[in-house]
């Protein structure tokens, strides 16, 4: 079977994508396979898709690549479809291989009509698993919710991935549940193995050998958004607010449950306007304070965050981009709030935006963020996106990664009283920081124009001074931050390619293809959005034949700013198609262009 | 065949026969969009639209005529599912954008639905002041004291102690109560009822359609996805009480009583006829044109 | 013929002869091909050669799937009808999807035959039909010392003498129906032991099966009439196939063994056609109902009851092709006959 | 709704037709559900009972039934499975049924009453039972030595033994019907004769005069009709087998006469058929069955002539072809001309069907009476006919069924009134908790004997019947279609829960209803169009999960019987199914 992006056995490197009807289980189907194959030894990455609808008629997605190797992208074309309803699952058969497998509930409740049934679909070539899910669900729990089960069931026997490590990993994700929850739907798996192994004709050749690698059940196979959550806690995160707003959700959800038991505290606030200001007064009170949303929530936190600028507070902003504008496409990825972060804003209000380029990142740039938000007194906005903030990676946790994002203790300056100035100009822009309850340092601050003391001051040379020291605090951090990641050959290249955010690893993917196709490709990857890192981009530009922009919008925000560094025309190979811009996508420009 | 439930039979069908033509000629048909509801099976809001729809087709009220504009959530989705002018407007601003389409066009019937999260959380700031000004409007608050459509977080009526995806160990704020507020605020028209008893749902919503003035209707209703333990089917059925016929609904302070005692009580706590919003627009108009 | 669906149920010679037919002759009509087999368009002579290492699934196919592209004929591959309405033009899949079509040709072959005589103990018998339980006794082959087979059709003298040409032991039991459904002398009869003896297969006259006991994975004790108890890792048996129309049964049309046909082939109900060795058809030159089998003459009968369903009018009359040849040995037969 | 509502609106007599099927294909109407759930529940003895009151022979239909009710049963619908085994299960009450089950639940005051049933087979005694309990005096006249008619002589003893026949025939004398054996019609006494002892007369003397294939050569030795044949068996007169036996025909008889000649030593036996097995009226099991005993079966030939001089030495047969008859949707099979052929046989067994032996000399009445099939009354005011003797051969449990309804015409002629009635019993009922699970059960074989035992000798019952834990598993399989779960559209708020829980889609949005000639509804997916949400009945499997989930609790079960009702003098008696009232089941 020719498999995905990545080099390997073909046998054992298998993209799997469930899916279903909102409702049908597929999500959590996904997550237990992803489980029990990281628990394998495996790697695993998982992007999922579902409807804003709780329940309801909407397609729901679980996608899963488990590789030998390490995983860049999820992969575009499914090896295997398992089929938890028709009609979604035969519009999903297009992103299936054409030699792909596909499971299907051979004994649905009533007979579909004509071309209704995905088995009916099969292209010569497809291998189609009929299972009654069903049926066995029903004998396995007494209704039709545990199909999802039994079908990994199948998957399991098919696959030849161990049995045990998904009864464990069952085990693991009913963990909460009651003891017959689940010993049934361990029970639903067994039959859907037994039957499996009873009935089908196995026809396909991928094979895991049923052999585990080493087992790893300390592993965290973990979503962007938990990795945050993670990331906030190895900060120091003493004050969490927020509202509920997919994608974020999630991060509020796992420091709910974590959080507490290290002295830190999660509000749920009314609604985002009063989440940041929560944040913004406990960073004046001097802790490390957080809080996540999405597109809609950050339009309602500019303003809080404009204050938190002018009156050089530290907070950490993580925006889970989705598609917009306005409520938009809530469980659609897009990256198409660079802009809003950059510069939404009344004035000028310059702060630092970062972007994580994978799961273990968003771990790494949120510690890193508290960290910069501290040291550079101001608000920090780390900018995720639906597709990073729910898939999910198998991650070992490790401060040092975070590291190598710099190391900014050296602004923490010690104020000293007599007289303290709070916004002492510096030739850093930082100004030694007091907070409430140091003696003999008390002072205002404002979100109006203010003197070095604080106090509020209109006059044109006093907003200058402060105009410049708020955006030299972001020079000095530029000039701090590591260079950005270059890939490919040294020397002249054909395509150089910029991509930043999730976008990242499909660039990667695109570079790796175009080198084996011959060509001399490279790129540059920045995790630092803003202050834009020109020096690099432009030297990075020189060498360039072709500069390609990609990123997952439709009006190329960060190839704006690229041109706007680079003085040239650059090609924007960007795409609002609610999923993540795909590897084909960059290669094909790529080609297109150089012919 | 499947395809013909038959459900035959004098006395045994009798009953059926005559409900399916009662529900065709009712008119509340006339109300529903084509696209079926995408909340949960089992959601308590199907009894609400159900009692709307009914107050709706009683009242004979144009499809043209009636705008039904909502926020954020679950209950967010209703424009989608009734037949009417609706708009599925942003989070929390719900009751601004409906005070904008009142008194830009007052011949319109205005219906405002949204969740607690929307009304009393994000929107909370909202409410008192369309109470005050008194906007011919009739707002549903569907109140399930959960954040449903983001899977189950704490909303500003979760009861506290209850165990949520925002609230791992408990729920530790204490619920608003929906209806104290609304009396508070002085809502022209202030009243309760049950998703689970449309029956007595029905003419609640009806006498809020046709009072003049901000009417607020708190309809409690189960979210049978994301709380499976306190407001259920199963506790609500048994704790509601009609309010007593002798409650004078003219007597604000009789009503606070009611809404807070222990009872759960449903039915109109209090009303009062005054100026509306357009009616003081007139009155100031009369005055500017004098 | 824009609207029409003809579908074909079966992908074999005569399902095959019979597309090709109906895309040229309805060039605007929709032609599907349903086949309970995954696998393509496949030779089933060859099956004796596969299963022995002889030849790969590669040499068994005959079409591939890209053909069927090209011809714009649909062709659902593993997917098993449960049953047909004529009234309604209907056919039912089992994977539950319903297919409406404008004419129905069945062309779905055999499957192979167990007596009821022997239903206390099937599980323990080998059967072979089809790729699939050629799969299966590819697979067992490198374990087999000795095999029992008993019944007596056509493929069983085959599959016999490949076995014992590989160095199996071949146990034969041959009763009195052993060569059912042929009707053949005592002296072509024992032509056929001789011609049996002389590959090496043991023939063990006028004994026939009467239990197996499994005694082991892939271990039995073949039990016989006489008396035997054999040691054995298979018990094959080779009684013929009958038609694989079970689940035409209810449908309403006419099956005796077989589908019953007339001279165009046609069923008993309208707009259903039959071919190939699942359709009967009864021959006044032989006074009796008849079956014509092998390769040509189920593409014969596909082609022309495909030309009957385009509308034309083609009588299947004609002398019977019934002449086989095996190991040499000359014979006149039906596929089956009444059992 | 009221406790018990007693209905006789015939539409709720149709109900009955459509939504309990089983009931409604049983002539005798046996409440099946009741006495299945009964079995379920561990009261056989109740089961027998509900049984025993409209098939009065439990434990003989349990082993012969033709099983028109398994035809109806929802589990064999298209793509359910196979229908539930209800004549296994009427067998499995019957084997642990105990011996002081009721055997007459009302009895009507003695109205002084005289009636002569001529025949002691399945409908003589069901005639005799009937006329018994409505108070009249019932006399049996009986040809031959003992009751029981067709069930002992035309029924091979492996089938059906003669102490099941004794005791279930005795049960019914024992309600106080007196009995005459060695009576034959028109020879002891003519019908004129019986209708001038007795208030009425019930003819209900069987078939015993079988068809003739009416070819050359039936007469020669060696060709037996079937019915003969059996005769001669079941008495131990055992006529002479060959090797070679052709039995002609396809029904029960012809089954039955094959499987003996192999017990009587023939080796190679063959049924020739006209039509295809597909056509066969016996089941499926029972061809199995004679196949597995090494029966042939060869079909699409008619004998046309039977060959031989001083003894039949083979049969020239035809080629059948055939033809479905427009008018009646049956297919006749026709002979193909020049197709004729030959076979060597030793024995030929005719067994094409039978007729009322009763001809013109018996009647004794100044002319031929005729009778209506349908209702078996006669010109002759008092004279009736029952079972097979009415409407030609067929069924036992048509003939009980037919015995039953001549008893309620003959009552109405003796008293002037028409005392016994179905009538439809609607009550509420309660959960119950039925698990899709069972669906998936498999039809639990019945066991049998291996092939060689049942050869081995000639009487030993080949079917051994179902154990406990079989019975419980087979009756769980069960619908309990006499169960109808209902939706109250004026409650309900359209929430699909029950949809979304339902584990077999049997509940559905609809939009019309249309109310002539049938209540149909039609399902719809369109928001404005769905007035009701409505459960099939037809795929119902009563598990229950709807009315425990309903939020409105606007789901109901209602409970549906066809009962007779029997006007006492103390007012109605209705035979309400016994094991339903709590009591021994532990429902």
């Amino acid at each position: 079977m020719a498999v995905s992006e990545t080099t390997g056995p073909a046998s054992s490197d298998v993209v799997i994508k469930i899916c279903g009807a909102a409702g049908d289980g597929s999500i959590a189907a996904g997550q237990i396979l992803n489980l029990a194959a990281a628990g394998m030894g495996y790697h695993v990455m998982n992007f999922d898709s579902f409807p804003a609808e709780i329940r309801g008629f909407g397609k729901s997605v679980a996608h899963s690549r488990i590789s030998v190797e390490r995983v860049l992208t999820p992969g575009t074309m499914g090896d295997c479809l398992v089929a938890l309803d028709d009609p979604h699952s035969i519009t999903e058969l297009a992103s299936l291989r054409g030699n792909g497998i596909v499971i299907y509930d051979s004994r649905p409740a009533d007979y579909h009509e004509e071309d209704q049934a995905v088995a009916g679909w099969l292209q010569p070539g497809m291998i189609g698993y009929g299972v009654p899910l069903r049926d066995l669900s029903a004998e396995a729990t007494k209704g039709a919710k545990s199909r999802n089960i039994v079908a990994l069931g199948v998957v399991s026997w098919l696959f030849g991935l161990d049995a045990d490590g998904f009864r464990w990993a069952i085990g693991k994700r009913f963990g909460g549940k009651s003891e017959t929850v689940r010993e049934t739907n361990i029970a639903a798996f067994n039959l859907g193995w037994e039957c499996a192994a009873r009935e089908l004709d196995k026809a396909d050749p991928i094979d895991f050998g049923n052999v585990a690698l080493a087992r790893v059940e300390n592993v965290s196979i973990v979503s962007g958004n938990e990795a945050a959550a993670q990331g906030c806690i190895d900060a120091g995160l003493r004050l969490y607010a927020g509202y509920p707003i997919t994608p974020a959700t999630k991060i509020m959800e796992v420091l709910g449950r974590k959080l507490p038991a290290t002295g830190g505290v999660v509000v749920q606030t009314e609604d985002e306007i009063s989440a940041i200001g929560h944040v913004v007064g406990g960073g004046f009170a001097g802790k490390r304070c957080a809080t996540a949303t999405s597109g809609p929530g950050l339009c309602l936190m500019v303003e809080c965050i404009n204050l938190g600028v002018m009156a050089e507070v530290p907070a950490v902003i993580i925006d889970c981009q989705r598609g917009g504008p306005s409520t938009g496409l809530p469980t659609k990825t897009e990256q198409s709030d660079l802009n809003i972060a950059i510069f939404g804003a009344s004035g000028e209000s310059p702060r630092p935006v970062l972007a994580p380029t994978n799961v273990e990142e968003c771990y790494a740039l949120v510690l890193k963020a508290f960290e910069v938000a501290e040291a550079f007194q101001t608000p920090v906005i780390v900018l995720f996106d639906f597709f990073l903030s729910s898939r999910m990676e198998d991650v070992v946790w490790s401060r040092e990664a975070a590291d190598r994002f710099g190391v900014y203790e050296d602004f923490l300056a010690t104020p000293t009283p007599e007289p303290y100035a709070r916004y002492a100009i510096t030739e850093t822009g930082v100004s030694p920081r007091a907070y409430p309850g140091m003696p003999e340092l008390v002072h205002p601050i404002t979100g109006l124009e203010h003197d070095e003391h604080g106090l509020p001051n209109y006059s044109g040379p006093v907003h200058t001074r402060m105009q410049r020291k708020r955006q030299r605090k972001l020079e000095t951090l530029l000039a701090r931050w590591p260079a950005p990641e270059v890939v490919g050959p040294e020397g002249d290249l054909e395509v150089g390619i910029v991509s930043w955010g999730s976008t990242v690893g499909a660039a990667k993917n695109a570079i790796k293809r175009l080198s084996e196709s011959g060509m001399r490709a490279g790129g540059i990857f920045p995790r630092l959005m803003w202050p834009l890192a020109g020096d690099a981009l432009r030297e990075f530009s020189a060498r360039c034949g072709m500069l390609l922009v990609a990123e997952t919008n439709s009006s190329g925000q960060y190839a704006a700013l690229v041109e706007q560094a680079t003085h040239r025309d650059v090609l924007r190979v960007c795409e609002a198609a609610a999923m993540p811009l795909p590897t084909a996508a960059i290669e094909a420009a790529a080609l297109k262009v150089h012919g | 065949m499947a395809q013909d439930p038959t459900t035959l039979g004098g006395t045994l069908n009798a009953e059926i026969v005559a409900d399916i033509s009662a529900v065709q000629q009712s008119g509340l048909l006339d109300y529903r969009s084509e696209e079926l509801p995408t909340w949960c099976p089992g959601c308590g809001y199907y009894g609400i639209t159900q009692a709307l729809m009914q107050a709706l087709a009683d009242l004979h009220i144009e499809n043209r005529n009636l705008a039904v504009v909502s926020g954020i959530g679950c209950a967010g989705r209703m424009p989608f599912f009734v037949n009417g002018y609706g708009f599925h407007a942003i989070h929390g601003r719900a009751l601004p954008v409906a005070q904008g389409v009142k008194i830009a066009k007052p011949e319109l019937t205005v219906l405002v639905v949204g969740g607690d999260g929307d009304g009393l959380g994000i929107g909370g700031g909202h409410l008192p002041h369309a109470v005050r000004r008194n906007v011919d409007l009739t707002y549903v608050l569907f109140d399930n004291g959960i954040y449903g459509l983001t899977k189950g977080q704490s909303s500003p009526t979760t009861p506290t102690g209850q165990v949520t995806g925002s609230h791992p160990y408990g729920n530790p704020d204490r619920p608003l109560d929906a209806v104290t507020l609304g009396l508070a605020y002085r809502a022209s028209f202030m009243a309760r009822g049950y998703a689970g008893k449309p029956h007595e749902l029905y003419p609640i919503m009806k006498q809020a359609l046709e009072h003049r003035g901000f009417s607020f209707v708190v309809a409690i209703t189960p979210c049978v996805t994301f709380d499976k333990v306190n407001i259920t089917y199963d506790r609500l059925r048994e704790s509601w009480v009609p309010i007593p016929d002798d409650h004078d609904t003219s007597d604000l302070g009789a009503a606070m009583r009611l809404a807070l005692s222990d009872k759960l009580y449903y039915g109109v706590f209090f009303r009062e006829d005054r100026p509306t919003f357009n009616d003081n627009v007139e009155d100031t108009s009369g005055k500017a044109r004098e | 013929m824009a609207g029409e669906h003809y579908v074909v149920i079966g992908n074999g010679p005569a399902g095959n002869e019979a597309a090709d037919v109906l895309r040229s002759g309805a060039p605007d009509a929709r032609v599907t091909i349903v086949s309970d087999e995954f696998f393509p368009f496949y030779y089933r002579h060859r099956l004796r050669d596969y299963i022995v290492g002889g030849c790969d699934e590669a040499d068994l196919v005959v079409r591939t799937p890209d053909h069927y592209r090209e011809n714009d004929v649909r062709l659902r591959l593993g997917q098993k009808v449960t049953r047909i309405d004529p009234a309604t033009e209907t056919i039912f899949l089992a994977h539950m999807e319903k297919i409406r079509y404008t004419r129905l040709l069945v062309c779905c072959g055999g499957t192979p035959r167990v007596p009821e005589v022997h239903y206390a103990y099937r599980q323990h018998l080998s059967v072979m039909g089809t790729l699939r339980h050629a799969r299966v006794l590819r697979q067992k082959m490198p374990d087999l010392r000795r095999v029992v087979i008993c019944g007596g059709d056509m493929i069983s003298f085959r599959v016999a003498t490949t076995l014992a040409t590989v160095g199996k032991e071949v146990v034969f039991l041959i009763d009195e129906d052993a060569f059912w459904p042929l009707e053949l002398t005592g002296e072509v009869r024992e032509e056929f032991s001789r011609a049996l003896g002389r590959k090496g297969v043991e023939v063990r006259q006028e004994d026939a099966l009467t239990g197996v006991d499994a005694t082991g994975h892939d271990r039995y004790i073949a039990r016989t009439r006489g008396g035997g108890a054999i040691d054995c890792d298979l018990v094959g048996a080779f009684f013929g196939f009958v038609p694989a129309i079970e689940f035409l049964r209810g449908s309403g049309l006419d099956i005796e063994r077989g589908l019953l046909v007339n001279e165009r082939l046609q069923t008993s109900r309208q707009g259903v056609y039959a071919a190939g060795d699942c359709a009967e058809i009864y021959r006044p030159d032989l006074r009796n109902y008849w079956v014509s089998i092998g390769w040509p003459n189920a593409q014969h009968l596909g082609a022309l009851a495909a030309r009957n369903m385009l509308g034309e009018t083609v009588d299947a009359g004609g002398p019977a092709e019934s002449v086989f040849e095996v190991e040499g040995i000359r014979v006149n037969t039906s596929w089956w006959r009444e059992f | 709704m009221p406790e018990r509502v007693i209905s006789t609106h015939p539409a709720d007599i149709d109900y009955v037709r459509r939504n309990i099927p089983c009931q409604w294909g049983c002539p005798a109407r046996t409440n099946i559900p009741a006495y299945i759930d009964a079995i379920c529940h561990g009261a056989p003895t109740a089961s027998y009972a509900v049984n025993r009151r409209s098939n009065l022979l439990p434990g003989v239909l349990g082993r012969i039934c033709s099983r028109p009710c398994e035809e109806f049963c929802r589990h064999g619908d298209v793509d359910l499975g196979e229908p539930v085994s209800i004549c296994w299960l009427k067998r499995a009450a019957a084997d642990r049924a105990g011996p002081d089950h009721a055997r007459a639940e009302y009895r009507l005051p003695a109205t002084g009453k005289r009636v002569a049933v001529v025949g002691g087979g399945p409908s003589g005694l069901a005639v005799a039972h009937s006329l018994a309990l409505f108070g009249h005096g019932v006399t049996i006249l009986e040809m031959m030595p003992r009751l029981g008619g067709m069930l002992l002589y035309g029924i091979p003893r492996f089938r059906l033994p003669d102490p099941v026949i004794a005791q279930e025939a005795g049960d019914v004398i024992a309600i106080g019907v007196e009995v005459k054996t060695g009576f034959t019609l028109g020879v002891d006494a003519t019908a004129a004769d019986l209708l001038s002892q007795y208030d009425a007369v019930v003819l209900a003397a069987g078939c015993y005069d079988p068809y003739r294939l009416d070819v050359p050569g039936e007469d020669l030795p060696g060709v037996y009709s079937g019915l003969d044949f059996m005769m001669r068996v079941n008495r131990g007169d055992l006529p002479e087998v060959g090797d070679l036996v052709i039995v002609i025909g396809g029904g029960f008889t012809a089954m039955d006469c094959a499987r003996t000649t192999r017990r009587l030593g023939a080796s190679r036996v063959e049924i020739d058929i006209r039509e295809t097995e597909e056509d066969l009226v016996v089941s499926r099991e029972e061809v199995l069955e004679a196949k597995r005993e090494g029966i042939r079966l060869v079909s699409l030939v008619a004998a046309t002539e039977l060959l031989g001089d001083t003894h039949v030495t083979g049969i020239r047969f035809a080629r059948t072809r055939l033809r479905t008859d427009s008018l009646t949707g049956m297919k006749i099979a026709h002979s193909i001309p020049d197709s004729e052929f030959d076979r060597p046989v030793d024995t030929v067994i005719t067994a094409i069907g039978q007729r009322p032996s009763f001809g013109p000399s018996g009647s004794g009445l100044p002319r031929t009476p005729t009778f209506d099939p349908e209702t078996g009354e006669s010109d002759v005011p008092g004279l009736y006919a029952a079972g097979d003797y009415r409407r030609a051969a067929s069924t036992v449990i048509q003939a009980i069924g037919s015995g039953s309804e001549v008893a309620e015409r003959v009552d109405e002629f003796l008293t002037g009134a028409r005392r016994r009635r179905k009538v439809v019993t609607i009550e509420p009922w309660r959960d119950t908790r039925r698990e899709r699970a069972w669906d998936f059960a498999e039809k639990t074989e019945m066991p049998a004997l291996p092939v060689d035992e049942r050869l081995a000798s000639r009487d030993v019952e080949v079917e051994t019947g179902y154990g406990d834990e079989a019975a419980a598993e087979e009756s769980r399989r069960c619908y309990l279609c006499n169960l109808k779960y209902e939706i109250k559209v004026s409650d309900c708020i359209y929430c699909r829960w029950c949809i979304d829980l339902c584990p077999r889609e049997c509940i559905h949005l609809v939009a019309e209803l249309a109310q002539a000639p049938d209540l149909r509804v039609s399902k719809t997916g369109r928001w404005n169009r769905v007035s009701a949400v409505v459960i099939d009945s037809d795929r119902c499997i009563r598990c229950g999960v709807c009315l425990r989930i309903c939020p409105t609790q606007c789901i109901s079960v209602k409970l549906v019987n066809l009962v007779d009702e029997v006007d006492m003098p103390e007012g109605p008696f209705i035979s309400y199914p016994l094991g339903l009232e709590g009591g021994a089941d532990g429902r």
